[in-house]
């Protein structure tokens, strides 16, 4: 396999792409334990790339760079709407939840809120759309230039701790580890985002593959959600020897283990599933349009569960539900 | 105007300039540096040019050269070589030694390394520099750096030599010593030299010809054959004379303009 | 006269035009002003269609996916419409007006700065080469410091931008004044210029096109540290060419991060001129304009 | 000898001494070698004192909470710890081949283009001013397009370092050979010094002093492009400096930043005591060193 | 070994150097410049310096302006302003026009405007320039530059005057005029000057005492007073008779040492 992704023999190389971050614990806990590669066998080459946002990872799978990605809701739907369903297929979900609002200490209540600042990662990504619309539905008006009831402070989320502390912001609505990082700073939870949700499931990480790729070797994508499955089933099973094979894994790439009580503390809120529960997503987008943050999107042939299906029942789990 | 003097034996011309002008600058600032200038070299003369301060002789000289344009008139050059210039200034390049800067046009000229450091030693003891070879332009004296300067245009080896006051900086028995290499480089090079000075008897030590031109714009209003035998001294009575002669037309012209 | 007997023909000016352009100072002595203008013009104009037709030719030949590499006239509408709404204006304003400040402020800084160790023998000893590491350190390291001194306003911009811009500046300064010919130094010294009215009549003039060049270098690392720097405070209240050009990119929008991309060109190129005018003014007065090619 | 008589003292050395260190040339004469080695580190033993004193009081004074703003011992056990590891250093090392082969290749292209633009009428009107727009371009403007050429490899990287480095070192050649001496230029051509020639012989070194110069700016240039492009693509078992900045900040994870930053810094120092030697080099060669307080 | 001269009048002295030495650079490339130099000059006094190129009279000069200093023995000078000293190049204000290079150091005393423009005026038609006060320094011609450089340095209005070779690149007849415009300033204002030369007419011509240097190392070897009434002309047989005789001994030195 190359990029041209031609159908032909000989050996396929699958290029996938990750975050060395908590969120995507299954492709770093699937990528240290060898579970990928055991899963893909001899036949494909498994060319591994790391992240450490959406946009190079999306501009990557659009030039042909990249085959397959973990990533979260926001460029997942970028992606497939920008190159009008084109570029992107998701096929399997990898983690829900993770994502929850914390304020500082003596704010109890919406109410309360009136007149505060609220930092979420980037305008009209998911968390971002999930404050808004969650103010609105308090009754809290938020603009997209930051005024408002509540005042909305898009930044990266390298700089939301710095900012809660400096007292700078008053809380944030972010996913994990931030979470945990801004409670350890004396912040507290006042929204959990899965009390929100339906089952309490919400996509925060799933699996991307490009169209071409997904046409020219549906095997190896197959294998390769087989991988994911049994990612899942690893990290759900033997979280403690997940989780330190993800600090160790992460100290490869970014230089430093990442510590792995924070890996602890932040691992109950979130689940590791297969499912990328597409109806989130969908809400989430209509979420966007009500708080006018986006255009309605089509998000209609985003999804290809087939090969998640197939793996699901090989593995014998429940099959989810293709949109 | 168009003023002319032509070389004494209508033979070839080394140099030919006929009704050379050039103005400097354009509109109300424009300043007239020569007003037509012919004036012809023969092959192996020794032409010295004469003037006040302003009046155009450097000018003159780097048009010849060719390393400006007239503004009308018409430079011919025999050969394809352009002459060898010697600047008013020094004009050394403060990065490379006094043998490099002599070396300049000999490594342009693809002259093998051996050749080179030879002819180097040679021209530095020409000009009696021969143990300043490593010192930088700065750590030298004014007299020195013009000698180096000198030394350098001529590994240059062109037939004709272009020199703006070369000896200006020189004291007067360092002068004479180089008045004689000069004069027997140029007689054994066949040279022909267009010399500018401000030194009436250097000029009427060296030339073959004095040339004097006007103040602003620079014309020929007077020239000269020297006909004095040579070996000659610059402090015998025929250079004295000649020198005089030259000096009262030139105080004449300054008279005229530089009050 | 035997010129007719020459070897070599005559130095006319055809003969001589034909030379390289380096070769001959103070050529475009009679050229009319339309024709100077024209001159500067159809180069420009041939690079850019030039460049748009080697993109075209590009994006026609299929060698990636539209939502790749979007066309010149895909991005060209997209520039358009752009240019139609008040966001891309008001975000320009905005960024223009944060590069002024910063960029004020970092020259002084950086010339004072500059100045001073180029000065003083201890301070260079001391932060001189600390100038040049400080340099080196990419903006994004500044963020944490500039929200602990100055939280989220607009001065942890200022903040990021001036430690982009500064040094710089400085070493600009520095350089020109360590080259600063010492015949120069010397003769303002005998002429009574001593401390500061050296500075003032004898180094800064002649270490002016060196200072320039850094002031050109500084305007480039405060530009781009302002560009990351938009990040930090983004959407208090009005949008910056920064953060669209980071948005654009987060919303995969090939398009518009090619359309801002174009702005920020345009922006460059327009300060380029402004930095070329000045330099132009320089060498004019000092006579070595026109010597090579311009 | 009336000296008596006279209404000045003489000028004794103590005299001189006591003037500005910048108004005398060549002081250091008799000065052992011993003296001058500590004449240079001295100040910068001294700055290093100031600036960490200053940081441990500030931590002290509890402006700001330790996990906020942590103390040079904090951040020096971290540095250490650091060290202990290897990842830092394979970091570093990772870092340091790209930015030498970047900044190689950038210098390379920087200098061809730059002599190209300078040379050239035409091709100065057409691109010179492209070339500082280009310089103030964001490095993360050009990560789409460096992945479309490059897809995810070491050359993606090398293109955002080149796209930031060369533009700026093109800059100083340009601004170097507008400022060579008429006259040196004039003596050059007259010795027969012709196109490649005269860049060779005259031109260049003439220009050495703004090339350096400009070396030195992109060496910045490449140095912060390359921190931002690393992000392109880290490998899953190879980290990066560029990596540790970032991550180190996305995890909030003070300590580890300032000890980046301090490894940043040094390597910055390093760097800028080559540029000086070189400098000094030149200086001394020009005969303008030791006359600006250095 | 220390070779003195005393000015004339054992009165008050404007410049006194006692046993001067000078030594450029270190270790085996060391040059010794000026060896043991001890010399007077009175208030009011010319004094002339020449010598053989090279042989350390720019180097006196710097040290006696305080830009340099001496490697050993002492420099003493009445006032506390430094001498005023006119470099052997031209080293004007390139970013400067004429006007403006002239008048920095009115600048630097602090003089009101008006009276800067008059005076930059009157200095400029001193040197015969007063038409070029708006042009820049490249767009004049060698002489001219020297000529500004002579007004930069008259304007700055010290007791004590040092020029370096001020009229070299001068024609005889411009040189003639400034000679006595420098007279006429120099018993206007009582001026002390110490002149470099390679003219030895030229000194003869201005100077009350003429000093000659011997080559590398730099010693004073001769010294004579010019006793000749002002004013002078330097076509006159006493002037020449005073010049045959410095350069019978300039002669004797550089042929010692030149060849
Ligand atoms: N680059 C220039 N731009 C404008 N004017 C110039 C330029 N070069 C020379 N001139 C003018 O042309 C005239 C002649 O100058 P040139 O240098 O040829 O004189 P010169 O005869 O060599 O004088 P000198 O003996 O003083 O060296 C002068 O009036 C000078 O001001
Ligand atoms: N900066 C320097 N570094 C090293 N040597 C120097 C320096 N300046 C001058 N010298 C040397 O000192 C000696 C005297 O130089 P100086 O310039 O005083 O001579 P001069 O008498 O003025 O000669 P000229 O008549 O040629 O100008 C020379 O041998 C020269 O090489
Ligand atoms: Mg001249
Ligand atoms: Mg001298």
């Amino acid at each position: 396999g190359d990029d041209s992704g031609s159908a032909g023999a000989g050996p396929v190389t699958l290029r996938l792409g990750y975050f060395p971050n908590i969120t995507h614990a299954p492709a770093v806990v699937g990528v240290e334990k060898g579970i990928f590669k055991e899963k893909l066998g001899s036949g494909v080459t498994l060319d591994l790339k790391t992240f450490n946002a959406g946009p190079e990872a999306i501009e990557a799978i659009f030039s042909g760079a990249l085959d397959a990605t973990y990533i979260g809701p926001n460029p997942t739907v970028n992606a497939f709407s920008k190159s009008k369903g084109e570029a992107v297929r998701v096929v399997s979900g990898a983690a829900s939840g993770g994502v929850a609002l914390v304020v500082k200490p003596g704010i109890t209540s919406p109410e309360q809120l009136r007149g505060k600042k609220i930092a979420t990662p980037q305008l009209g990504n998911t968390q971002d759309v999930a404050v808004r619309y969650w103010l609105k539905e308090k009754g809290l008006k938020t603009t997209k230039e930051g005024g408002g009831d509540v005042k909305i402070v898009p930044q990266q989320n390298a700089q939301t701790l710095e900012t809660f502390r400096s007292g700078a912001i008053d809380g944030a609505w972010v996913p994990e580890p931030f979470v945990s990082q801004l409670l350890n700073a004396g912040g507290k939870v006042l929204v959990d985002e899965r009390d929100l949700w339906p089952d309490k499931k919400f996509v925060i990480t799933n699996l991307i593959v490009s169209t071409k790729f997904l046409k020219a070797h549906p095997d190896v994508v197959k294998k390769l959600v087989e991988g994911q499955v049994a990612a899942n089933e690893f990290v759900n099973t033997k979280p403690d020897e997940a989780q330190q094979a993800i600090s160790t894994a992460i100290g490869k790439i970014t230089g430093k283990p990442l510590d792995l009580k924070l890996i602890k503390q932040a691992w109950p809120t979130l689940e590791f599933v297969n499912d990328p529960v597409a109806s989130s997503l969908k809400t989430g987008l209509d979420h966007a349009v009500t708080v006018e943050l986006t255009q309605p999107t089509s998000l209609d042939g985003l999804y290809d569960l087939k090969y998640l299906n197939e793996a699901l029942k090989a593995a014998g789990k429940p099959e989810v539900v293709q949109p | 105007m168009t003023s002319t003097t032509t070389a004494p034996q209508g033979a070839t011309t080394a140099v030919a300039l006929s009704g050379v002008t050039k103005v400097y600058g354009r509109g109300t600032s424009a300043v007239l540096a020569l007003d037509g200038v012919s004036l012809d070299v023969a092959p192996g003369e020794f032409v010295c040019l004469v003037g006040a301060s302003g009046c155009g002789k450097s000018t003159l000289l780097n048009l010849v050269a060719g390393l400006d344009r007239p503004s009308g008139g018409q430079i011919g050059l025999a050969g394809d070589t352009n002459p060898g210039l010697m600047f008013q200034e020094p004009a050394l390049f403060p990065w490379l030694t006094v043998e490099g800067n002599v070396e300049v046009p000999l490594k342009l000229r693809r002259l093998p390394r051996a050749e080179r450091r030879e002819r180097v030693a040679e021209l530095l003891r020409t000009v009696h520099l021969a143990d300043f070879g490593r010192k930088r332009p700065h750590e030298l004296s004014g007299g020195m750096r013009q000698r180096v300067a000198l030394a350098r245009t001529l590994a240059l080896d062109t037939p004709v030599l272009l020199m703006d006051e070369p000896f200006g900086a020189l004291d007067a028995m360092t002068r004479d010593i180089l008045h004689d290499e000069l004069e027997r480089i140029w007689s054994e090079r066949q040279l022909s030299v267009l010399f500018v000075t401000h030194n009436v008897r250097e000029a009427a030590r060296l030339a073959d010809r004095i040339i004097l031109l006007s103040s602003r714009p620079g014309r020929i209003i007077y020239s000269t054959e020297v006909n004095i035998p040579r070996p000659r001294r610059i402090d015998s009575p025929e250079v004295a004379a000649i020198a005089a002669d030259v000096t009262e037309r030139l105080r004449t012209e300054v008279g005229r303009h530089g009050q | 006269m035997a010129s007719d007997t020459l070897t070599s023909s005559a130095r006319t000016d055809a003969e001589i035009s034909g030379l390289d352009a380096l070769e001959i100072a103070g050529r475009d002595k009679e050229i009319s002003r339309g024709a100077r203008i024209w001159a500067a013009t159809w180069p420009k104009l041939a690079a850019l269609t030039i460049a748009i037709l080697a993109w075209q030719l590009v994006v026609w030949s299929g060698w990636k996916p539209p939502y790749s590499l979007p066309g010149p006239m895909e991005v060209g509408r997209e520039l358009i419409s752009q240019a139609r709404g008040p966001q891309l204006w008001d975000g320009l304003v905005t960024t223009l007006r944060r590069a002024a400040v910063g960029y004020v402020f970092s020259a002084a800084v950086g010339l004072l700065l500059g100045l001073a160790v180029a000065r003083s023998k201890v301070l260079r000893a001391a932060i001189g080469s600390m100038i040049t590491a400080l340099q080196t350190m990419p903006s994004i390291a500044w963020f944490p410091l500039a929200i602990l001194l100055f939280e989220l306003s607009e001065k942890a911009i200022f903040f990021v931008v001036v430690l982009g811009a500064a040094p710089s500046i400085a070493n600009g300064v520095i350089s020109g004044v360590d080259y600063v010919p010492p015949l120069l130094l010397r003769a303002g010294r005998n002429l009574g210029a001593r401390g500061l009215n050296l500075y003032r009549y004898v180094i800064a003039p002649a270490a002016l096109p060196a200072i320039v060049a850094g002031l050109k270098q500084g305007w480039a690392f405060s530009w781009r540290s302002l560009m990351a720097g938009e990040l930090l405070v983004v959407g208090i209240s009005q949008t910056s060419l920064g953060a669209q050009l980071t948005y654009s990119r987060d919303l995969s929008d090939a398009p518009w991060l090619l359309s801002t991309m174009i702005v920020i060109l345009v922006v460059g190129l327009v300060v380029d001129a402004a930095f070329g005018a000045a330099d132009k003014a320089i060498r004019r007065r000092w006579g070595v304009l026109d010597q090579a090619g311009n």
